[in-house]
C-alpha cells in the first residue's frame, strides 16, 4: 500500500531539528518541549505501526530519484524492530540529554543534529532499496559528525577526523559494492531479492566483501573498529546514541539486510560466505572483550564492550540458521537497551561525580545508588546472567550455533561471557563493596535536572530486565524477532 | 610579377615580425611592429580585402603601435626596463623545436585546405535584401550582426576593465595626461592637432558613409576619429575627460545601445536583429554612425589608460 | 521576443544602464535579478525544439541560437549565481562618498558583461560567435581577478589570451575548410582530416587552458584565491564553465564522429590527475581561499573524467546528465563556498584556516552555508554533487573502468578530507570569538546557493530529463559546396 | 576554381609561419609587454590564414573578412587591457618599493 | 603603351629615386637632424611624384583631388613629426652633455 506514513515518520524529526537550530538559547525550554513532544509522537506512531504490520499490512512510499534507482521507504517487520528500538531509546536519550547538558554551549546545534540523527536512523531502518539505505547511512555519518566534535577540544576534533575517515571510506566501499551489483542484476530491492544466478561466484564474493566490509566499519567489526573508542571524546548522550543505537546498529542492520534480503541465505551458503564472516565476528567478540578488560577508563571499556557485543548480531546473521537469526535479531534490541543503560549511567557518574576511570568507582553505589543499580542490571545482562535480556540472546545464539553445526560458537560465547564478567564484575565490586574516598553528601534525585539524568537509565534497565523476564510474552523483542524470522527468512 | 611581389611582401612581413619580436631596443621593435602592420595591410590589399586592410593599418598597426609606445614610455618613466630577457637556453631550444614542429603541422594543414571564395556567392545573393553594396558591411551588420553587437560590448568592456585598474585614489579622475611636457613641442603638436581633429571628424563621417557601399565602415571611421582625439590630446587641444563625465558615458554607450535597441525592436517585430523590409540600409547606417562615435571615443580612452592621480604628460 | 535573445540582451542593457547611471549602478541588480530569473525560467519552459536564427539569416552564414539541455541547465544556474553574487556584492561594491574606488563602479558593468557573455555562450552554436563570448567573459574575469592581485591577474590575462588565440586558430582553420563554423553543420560535414584534427586539438588545448584542467591549471589558484569574494565566486563558478561547455559542444556535437576514443581517454586521464592533484594540493593549503581554489582544480577534473564515460556508455544519457549536473552543482556550491568564506574571513580579519576557530558558534549561518556547499562538493548525499558522482560512478562500474571508479571514490574521500578541515576548525573551541560581521543579511546569498546545490539532489529525474534535450537538427540550408571537395 | 596553386597558399603559409614565430616569441620572451606584442603577431598570423584561404578568383570571400575585422577589434581591446595592466603593475611595484625604501631615506 | 603610361612610369621612377635617396640619407647621415632632413625632404618629394603618378593613372579629377588631399596631410604630418623628433633629439643631446 502506497502511503506517506513512512515518509512522515522519517521526516518528523525535521520539525524539532529546525526549531532547535532556529530558537535562540534563551528559549531553551521551548526547544526541549518540542524535542520531547515529537519524540513522544514518534513513539505513538510506531506503536500503531507495530499493530498494523503485525496484522499483515504492507506500507511503502516510493519516489524515483534517478533512472533505475528508487527511493523506497517500506515498513516491514525487520524495519520495525529497529525503528521501535530507535524511537524508544531516542525518547529516553532526549530526556537524558536535557538533564545532562543543562545550559551548556552549542546546545541548539546539539539538538538540531541529534534530531537529524533520528531522521537518518529511522531512514536506515525503513529503507526499501540498497540506494535508499546508502543515502540514509551516509546522512547518519554527516549528522553524527557535529555531535562527535561537539566539545570542540583537540581530542574531539581528532575523534571527528578519525570517525569521518573510517565511515566515509566504509560507505564508499559499500556504494561501490551496491552499484556494481546494480549494474549486474538491476535494481536491488529488499523485498524482492534480485536473481543472482547469472553472476559469477567470484564477483558475488567480491561484492559481498565490499558491502559487508563497508557496513562493517560502522558495525565496528575488527579491523574497522578504530573509530569507536576514539569517538568516546563525545559527550555521554552522544556516546550512548552512537554505541547503542544509531551508528553501530545501522552497520549491523545493514549486514543483516545484505545477507537475508539481498543475497538470501541460499546464495550466502552456496558461496560459503557465512563461516568466514562468523569467524570474523567471533574474533571481534573475543578481541573486543579482551581489549575492554585492559581499559582503565569507563567509557573506553564500554566502547570496546560495544565492539564485542555488536558482533553478536553479525554472528547470528552469518550462521544462517533459524535460531541463530532469532538470536542475532533479538540482540539488536537487547544490546541496544542494555548498552544505553550503561552509557547513560557512565555519563551521569562523570557528569555529577566526575568519575571517569574504573578506579574512581569505589563506593559509587553508595553515592548514586539508583544509577549504580541500573548500571548493574545492564552489566549483568551483558555478561549473560539470567533473567536479564542478554541471556536470551546468548541462549538463542548458542542453540543456533549448534544447529548450524558450528559448535565452536558455544565456546566463543562462553569465552566472551567470561571476559565480560572479567571486566564488569570488578566495576560492580568497586561500586558496591568498597568504601567511597570521602563521604560527600549527594542527593541523587534532588532536582528535576537530576531526575532527568538518572531516570532514563532506570527505565532502560527496567526494560532490559523485562525483555528477559517476559521474553515469551507477545510484546517482547524475542517474539517479534521470531515473527520476523517466520515471515521473512525461514520459509 | 604579381607572384614575385607577393613573395617579397611575405618575406618582408616575416622579417619585420622577427625584428619586432626580438630586437633589443623596444622602441625600435615597436617601430618595426608598425611597419609589420602596414605590410600586413598591404597583404590584405593584395588579397582584395580593402576593408580589412584599412582596419589592420588603422587598428592593428596604428592604435596597437601607439599603445605599445605609450606603455613603453610609461614603464621607462617608472624605471622599468623592457628587457629582451632571453629565457634559459634549454627553454629557448625546446620552444624553438616545439614551435617549428607546430608550424610545420599547421603549414601542412593549411596546405591541405584549398583556397576558395566559399560563401561569396551566398553573400552576393543575399546582398539585395539589405540594400547596401559592401558585402563585408553586409556580413558585419546584417548576416552576422550578432557577432558585431557582442564585439561592441567587448570594446566597451575593455574600457571598463581598464578603468577598474585605477588606483583607489584616482577614481574618477581623468587618465594620465597625454599632452607633451615640452612647451615648444606642445605648440607644434597642438597646432597640428587642432587642424587634424575637424578633418578626422569629416574623414570618419565619410568613411562610415561610404562603408555601406565601398570599403570603410564603423570600425575604420571610429579609428580615424580616435586618432584625431589622441593627437589633439597630445597637442593639448583637448583635455582627457573624467571617467564620471556623463557626456562621456553617453558617447561610450551610444553605439552599443543603439545597436541593442534596434536589435530588440527587431525582436519585438519578429526576430532579434532582423531589419524590417526596406529599412535595412537606414538602420545599418544609423547603427554604424553611433558605433563609429563610440568606437572612436572608446579607442582613444583605451590608449589613454586608467584614471590616474599623476598629471604628468609625455 | 524569445528568451534566447533576451537572456543576452538584458544583461547587456543592464551593463549600459549601469554605465550611464554611474554611482547608483548597484541598485540595478534589484531589477536585474527578478528579470533574469524569470527569463531563465522561461528558457527552461520553452518547447523542446526551441531554436532560431539571429535576424533570420540562414546557415551557414547566420548564427543559430537554441535551447538545448546544456543551456537549459547552465543558464538558470548561472543566473542564480549572478543574482546571489550580485546581491551579496551590493554591500561590498558600493561607492561610499569621499572614498570612491574604481572597483565599486566598474564591478557592476563587468558583472553584467560576464553575465551576458556566459548566456550568449551557452545559447549559440556558432564557434566564432563563441570566440566573442569567451572574450566577453574573459575580459570581465581578468578585470575581476586583477581587483585582488594585479600580478595574478596579469598572469591569468596572458594565459587566457593565448588560450583564446589557440581557439581562434582552430576556428580559422574550420572556417576556411568548411565555410561554416556552426556546430550543428559541422556535425554533418566534419571529416577526420589533418586540418580538422589540428583545429580540434588547438581549440581544445586553448579551452583547457581557460578551464584550468591539470596540468594547465597554474594560473587559477593565485587568481581565484586573491580576488575579492564575489569575484572569486564568479571566477570559480561561472567563468571556467564556459570553456568546458564549448569543449563539450566540440567533442560531443560538432566532432562526435571525428574524435577518437583514445583522445577521450586522454582527457579523462587528465581529469583523473586533476582530481588527485587538486585534492592533494587543497589538503596542503593553509589559507582558506587557496583551499577553495584548489578544490576548483580538483572538481573541474570530474567534468573531464566524464568524457570517456560518456563516449563508451551504452546509455550515454546518464553520464551526460551527470556531467551537466556536476557543472550546475559545482557552480552553486562553489559560489556559495567562496561567498561564505568571504564573510567568515572578513569577520575574523584573517585569511588562514586556523583563523576560523569557534566560528560555528559566532557565525552559524555562514558555517552552515559552507558546510552545505562542502557536502555537495564532496559528493555526499543528498546533493547535486552526489547525484552527479553517483551517476558517474555507476557509469564507470558499468563499463568496468576500474581506474576511473577508483579515482571517483578516492577523489570523494580526499574532498572530505580537505573540506571538513575548515569545518572542524570552525567547530573547535567552546567559547565564541567576538566577530563583527558586516551587513549580516548577506549570508542569505551563500546559504540559498548552497541549499539549492543540496536540493538538486532531490531533482535527479528532472535534471536528467532536461539535460537529455538534444539539439534540434540544424535549421539550415545545404552547404554551398558538396563535402569531400 | 582557385588561383595558381603554386602561390595560392602563400599568404596562409606566411600566416602559419607568423603563428609559429609569435608563439616562440611568447614562450621565450620574459617581459609581458613583449609577450603582448608576440600575441599580436600570432593574431595577425591567424587572420592571414583565415583571409588568405578565402581568396578566390578575383574576389576574396567577405565572410572571413568580416570575421577578421571582428578579430582585429577584439585583439586591440585586449591589447589595451594588457598594456594597462602592465603599467599599473609597474606603478604598484614602484609604490611598494618606495614605501619600503622611505624609512631608509629618512634615517640620517 | 600610351603617353599616359609612359608619364606614369617616369613619375614612379622619379618618386622611387627620391625615396631611395631619402633612405640612403637616413642610413648614412651621422646625426638625428640631418637624418630627419633627408627623410622628410626627399620622401615628401618622392611621395608627391608617386601621388602624381597615381592620379594620372586613374585619370579622374575627383580621385586626383583625394590624392592631393592625402599628400597634403602626409606632408603636414611629416613636418610635424619631424619637428617633434628634432626637438626630442636636441633635448637628449642637451641631457647627454
Amino acid at each position: 500500500m502506497m502511503t506517506a506514513v513512512p515518509l512522515a515518520l522519517v521526516l518528523l524529526p525535521l520539525i524539532p531539528a529546525i526549531i532547535s537550530f532556529a530558537l535562540p538559547e534563551r528559549l531553551a525550554g521551548w526547544r526541549n518541549a518540542a524535542n520531547l513532544f515529537v519524540a513522544l509522537i514518534k513513539v505513538l506512531i510506531v506503536a500503531d505501526l507495530l499493530r498494523q504490520v503485525r496484522s499483515g499490512v504492507d506500507l511503502e512510499w516510493r519516489y524515483t530519484i534517478l533512472p533505475g534507482h528508487d527511493f523506497l521507504l517500506r515498513v516491514d517487520t525487520l524495519a520495525l524492530l529497529f525503528v521501535s528500538l530507535s524511537v524508544f531509546l531516542w525518547l529516553v536519550t532526549t530526556i537524558y540529554a536535557i538533564g545532562y547538558f543543562g545550559r551548556g554551549p552549542n546546545l541548539a546545534r546539539f539538538f538540531g543534529f541529534f534530531n537529524l540523527c533520528v531522521l537518518a536512523a529511522t531512514g536506515v531502518a525503513l529503507s526499501g532499496t540498497a540506494v535508499t539505505f546508502f543515502l540514509f547511512y551516509e546522512l547518519l555519518t554527516l549528522a553524527t559528525w557535529p555531535l562527535v566534535v561537539h566539545n570542540g577540544d583537540e581530542k574531539s576534533l581528532r575523534a571527528g577526523r578519525i570517525y569521518l575517515a573510517y565511515t566515509l571510506a566504509g560507505s564508499a566501499a559499500f556504494l561501490v559494492g551496491i552499484l556494481w551489483l546494480k549494474t549486474l542484476v538491476g535494481s536491488i530491492e529488499f523485498t524482492a531479492p534480485p536473481d543472482l544466478s547469472a553472476v559469477p561466484p567470484l564477483t558475488l564474493t567480491l561484492i559481498f566483501v565490499l558491502c559487508v566490509g563497508g557496513l562493517g566499519v560502522k558495525a565496528a567489526l575488527v579491523p574497522f573498529h578504530g573509530w569507536l573508542p576514539a569517538a568516546m571524546a563525545a559527550p555521554a548522550p552522544v556516546s550512548a546514541l552512537l554505541h547503542a543505537v544509531a551508528v553501530v546498529k545501522a552497520g549491523a542492520f545493514g549486514i543483516v539486510r545484505m545477507i537475508y534480503d539481498v543475497y538470501g541465505i541460499g546464495t550466502v551458503a552456496e558461496l560459503g560466505l557465512g563461516p568466514p564472516l562468523a569467524a570474523l565476528a567471533s574474533f571481534t567478540i573475543l578481541y573486543g572483550s579482551l581489549r575492554a578488560v585492559m581499559q582503565t577508563e569507563i567509557k573506553k571499556r564500554l566502547a570496546y564492550s560495544t565492539v564485542s557485543q555488536v558482533s553478536y548480531i553479525v554472528l547470528g546473521a552469518s550462521l544462517v540458521g533459524p535460531f541463530a537469526v532469532i538470536g542475532g535479531l533479538v540482540h539488536l534490541v537487547h544490546q541496544g537497551i542494555m548498552k544505553i543503560t550503561l552509557f547513560l549511567c557512565a555519563g551521569a557518574l562523570s557528569n555529577r561525580l566526575g568519575i571517569k576511570a574504573v578506579a574512581d568507582l569505589d563506593g559509587a553505589g553508595r553515592r548514586m545508588p539508583v544509577t549504580m543499580a541500573a548500571f548493574s542490571i545492564g552489566a549483568l545482562g551483558m555478561i549473560g546472567v539470567p533473567p536479564v535480556a542478554g541471556f536470551i540472546s546468548k541462549w538463542y545464539l548458542g542453540i543456533g550455533g549448534l544447529q548450524s553445526d558450528a559448535s565452536w560458537v558455544v565456546a566463543v560465547l562462553a569465552g566472551s561471557s567470561l571476559l565480560n564478567a572479567a571486566y564488569f564484575l570488578p566495576m560492580l565490586y568497586r561500586a558496591w563493596l568498597l568504601p567511597p574516598p570521602e563521604q560527600a553528601a549527594f542527593r541523587e534525585l534532588g532536582t528535576a535536572s537530576d531526575r532527568m539524568l538518572v531516570l532514563p537509565a532506570v527505565v532502560t534497565a527496567a526494560a532490559s530486565l523485562a525483555a528477559g523476564v517476559f521474553a515469551s510474552s507477545s510484546f517482547s523483542p524475542l517474539t517479534w524477532a521470531k515473527l520476523i524470522a517466520e515471515m521473512g527468512y525461514l520459509k | 610579377m604579381t607572384s614575385a611581389f607577393e613573395l617579397i611582401l611575405c618575406l618582408m612581413i616575416l622579417g619585420t615580425a622577427c625584428v619586432a619580436l626580438f630586437m633589443r631596443d623596444f622602441l625600435a621593435a615597436v617601430a618595426f611592429f608598425v611597419v609589420f602592420g602596414n605590410l600586413m595591410g598591404l597583404a590584405w590589399l593584395t588579397l582584395g580585402a580593402v576593408n580589412v586592410a584599412l582596419a589592420e593599418i588603422a587598428i592593428g598597426a596604428g592604435v596597437t603601435g601607439v599603445l605599445l609606445v605609450l606603455s613603453r614610455s610609461r614603464l621607462l618613466a617608472l624605471g622599468e626596463e623592457i628587457s629582451c630577457g632571453p629565457a634559459k637556453p634549454w627553454l629557448r631550444l625546446g620552444a624553438a623545436a616545439a614551435c617549428s614542429v607546430f608550424t610545420a603541422v599547421l603549414a601542412a594543414a593549411v596546405l591541405s585546405i584549398a583556397p576558395d571564395d566559399g560563401l561569396a556567392p551566398v553573400i552576393d545573393g543575399l546582398m539585395p535584401l539589405i540594400g547596401v553594396e559592401n558585402p563585408v558591411t553586409g556580413v558585419l551588420l546584417a548576416f552576422r550582426a550578432y557577432d558585431t553587437l557582442l564585439e561592441s560590448f567587448v570594446l566597451l568592456g575593455a574600457l571598463v576593465a581598464i578603468w577598474s585598474l585605477a588606483a583607489p585614489a584616482a577614481w574618477p579622475r581623468a587618465p594620465a595626461a597625454l599632452r607633451m611636457t615640452d612647451p615648444a613641442a606642445l605648440n607644434v603638436a597642438g597646432s597640428f592637432g587642432r587642424l587634424l581633429l575637424p578633418v578626422a571628424l569629416v574623414m570618419a563621417a565619410y568613411l562610415v558613409w561610404v562603408g555601406s557601399d565601398d570599403p570603410g565602415g564603423a570600425f575604420q571611421g571610429g579609428t580615424v576619429l580616435a586618432g584625431g582625439f589622441l593627437f589633439a590630446a597630445m597637442g593639448g587641444a583637448i583635455g582627457l575627460p573624467r571617467s564620471d563625465n556623463s557626456a562621456l558615458r553617453w558617447s561610450l554607450v551610444a553605439g552599443p545601445l543603439v545597436f541593442l535597441a534596434i536589435g530588440l525592436a527587431g525582436a519585438a517585430l519578429g526576430r532579434f536583429l532582423a531589419y524590417p523590409e526596406g529599412t535595412a540600409k537606414a538602420l545599418i547606417v544609423t547603427i554604424e554612425y553611433s558605433l563609429a562615435l563610440s568606437i572612436g571615443v572608446t579607442l582613444a580612452l583605451l590608449v589613454a589608460g586608467p584614471p590616474a592621480t599623476t598629471e604628468t604628460g609625455l | 521576443m524569445s528568451p534566447l535573445d533576451l537572456l543576452v540582451a538584458a544583461p547587456l542593457a543592464f551593463m549600459v544602464a549601469s554605465l550611464v547611471v554611474g554611482r547608483g549602478g548597484r541598485w540595478l541588480i534589484l531589477a536585474a535579478s527578478p528579470a533574469m530569473l524569470a527569463l531563465s525560467a522561461w528558457l527552461v519552459a520553452l518547447p523542446p525544439d526551441a531554436a532560431h536564427l539571429v535576424g533570420d539569416w540562414e546557415l551557414p552564414l547566420g548564427i543559430l541560437l537554441r535551447a538545448d539541455g546544456v543551456a537549459r541547465l547552465l543558464v538558470p544556474a548561472t543566473s542564480l549565481c549572478f543574482v546571489a553574487v550580485g546581491l551579496y556584492a551590493w554591500h561590498e561594491f558600493s561607492p561610499k562618498s569621499g572614498r570612491e574606488t574604481a572597483r565599486a563602479h566598474t564591478f557592476w558593468p563587468l558583472l553584467y558583461l560576464m553575465w551576458g557573455g556566459s548566456n550568449a555562450g551557452y545559447l549559440t552554436t556558432d564557434l566564432f560567435n563563441l570566440y566573442v563570448t569567451i572574450e566577453m567573459v574573459s575580459l570581465a574575469a581578468v578585470a575581476m581577478a586583477a581587483m585582488g592581485s594585479l600580478a595574478a591577474g596579469l598572469q591569468y590575462f596572458l594565459i587566457a589570451l593565448v588560450g583564446s588565440l589557440a581557439y581562434l586558430l582552430g576556428v580559422a582553420l574550420l572556417a576556411a575548410h568548411y565555410d561554416t563554423v556552426d556546430a550543428t553543420l559541422l556535425a554533418i560535414h566534419a571529416r577526420p582530416d589533418l586540418p580538422t584534427l589540428l583545429a580540434i586539438t588547438v581549440m581544445t588545448a586553448g579551452l583547457l587552458v581557460k578551464t584550468a584542467l591539470f596540468p594547465l591549471h597554474g594560473w587559477l589558484p593565485p587568481a581565484h584565491a586573491a580576488a575579492p569574494a564575489p569575484a572569486s565566486a564568479l571566477l570559480s563558478a561561472v567563468v571556467v564553465k564556459l570553456g568546458f561547455v564549448i569543449i563539450l559542444r566540440l567533442w560531443f556535437e560538432a566532432f562526435a564522429e571525428v574524435v577518437r576514443p583514445a583522445a577521450m581517454h586522454l582527457l579523462g586521464g587528465m581529469g583523473a590527475l586533476a582530481i588527485l592533484y587538486g585534492s592533494i594540493q587543497a589538503i596542503r593549503q593553509e589559507r582558506l581561499k587557496s583551499l577553495v581554489a584548489y578544490s576548483t582544480v580538483a572538481q573541474l577534473g570530474y567534468l573531464f573524467l566524464a568524457f570517456p564515460l560518456i563516449s563508451n556508455a551504452p546509455n550515454p544519457a546518464e553520464p551526460w546528465a551527470a556531467v551537466l549536473v556536476h557543472a550546475v552543482a559545482h557552480m552553486l556550491a562553489k559560489a556559495a563556498m567562496f561567498l561564505a568564506a568571504g564573510l567568515m574571513l572578513k569577520a575574523v580579519a584573517g585569511e588562514r584556516i586556523s583563523d576560523l576557530a569557534g566560528l560555528a558558534r559566532a557565525m552559524p549561518l555562514s558555517v552552515t552555508a559552507f558546510a552545505l556547499a562542502a557536502i555537495s562538493l564532496t559528493g555526499l548525499p543528498p546533493s547535486g554533487g552526489f547525484t552527479a558522482k553517483f551517476l558517474l560512478l555507476h557509469a564507470a562500474i558499468e563499463q568496468g573502468s576500474v581506474v576511473y571508479a577508483a579515482v571517483l571514490v578516492i577523489g570523494g574521500l580526499l574532498g572530505a578530507v580537505y573540506l571538513f578541515r575548515p569545518l572542524s576548525v570552525a567547530c573547535s573551541g567552546s567559547a565564541a570569538p567576538v566577530v563583527k560581521a558586516e551587513a549580516p543579511l548577506r549570508v542569505a546569498a551563500p546559504l540559498a546557493l548552497a541549499a539549492l546545490a543540496v536540493a538538486l539532489g532531490f531533482a535527479g529525474m528532472m535534471l536528467i530529463e532536461l539535460s537529455s534535450l538534444s539539439a534540434p537538427p540544424a535549421a539550415a540550408g545545404p552547404l554551398p559546396a558538396e563535402p569531400g571537395r | 576554381m582557385t588561383i595558381s596553386t603554386s602561390l595560392g597558399h602563400l599568404f596562409p603559409l606566411t600566416g602559419a609561419a607568423l603563428v609559429g614565430l609569435g608563439l616562440f616569441g611568447f614562450i621565450s620572451l620574459r617581459h609581458p609587454l613583449r609577450q603582448l606584442l608576440a600575441v599580436n603577431v600570432i593574431g595577425a598570423g591567424i587572420f592571414l590564414i583565415l583571409g588568405g584561404l578565402g581568396r578566390g578568383e578575383g574576389v576574396t570571400d567577405p565572410y572571413p573578412q568580416a570575421l577578421v575585422i571582428t578579430g582585429i577589434v577584439v585583439s586591440v581591446a585586449l591589447t589595451a587591457v594588457g598594456a594597462a595592466m602592465i603599467t599599473r603593475l609597474a606603478e604598484e611595484r614602484r609604490a611598494a618599493g618606495t614605501a619600503s625604501d622611505q624609512p631608509k631615506d629618512q634615517g640620517p | 603603351m600610351t603617353w599616359t603610361d609612359l608619364a606614369v612610369r617616369l613619375l614612379l621612377f622619379l618618386g622611387l629615386f627620391f625615396y631611395a635617396a631619402g633612405t640612403i640619407g637616413l642610413l648614412r647621415f651621422p646625426d638625428a637632424a640631418s637624418r630627419l632632413h633627408a627623410l622628410t625632404k626627399a620622401d615628401n618629394v618622392g611621395l608627391g611624384f608617386v601621388a602624381l603618378a597615381a592620379a594620372l593613372q586613374w585619370g579622374s579629377v575627383a580621385v586626383a583631388a583625394k590624392i592631393a588631399a592625402v599628400w597634403l596631410f602626409a606632408i603636414l604630418a611629416a613636418g610635424t613629426s619631424a619637428q617633434l623628433m628634432a626637438r626630442m633629439a636636441k633635448q637628449e643631446d642637451r641631457d647627454g652633455s
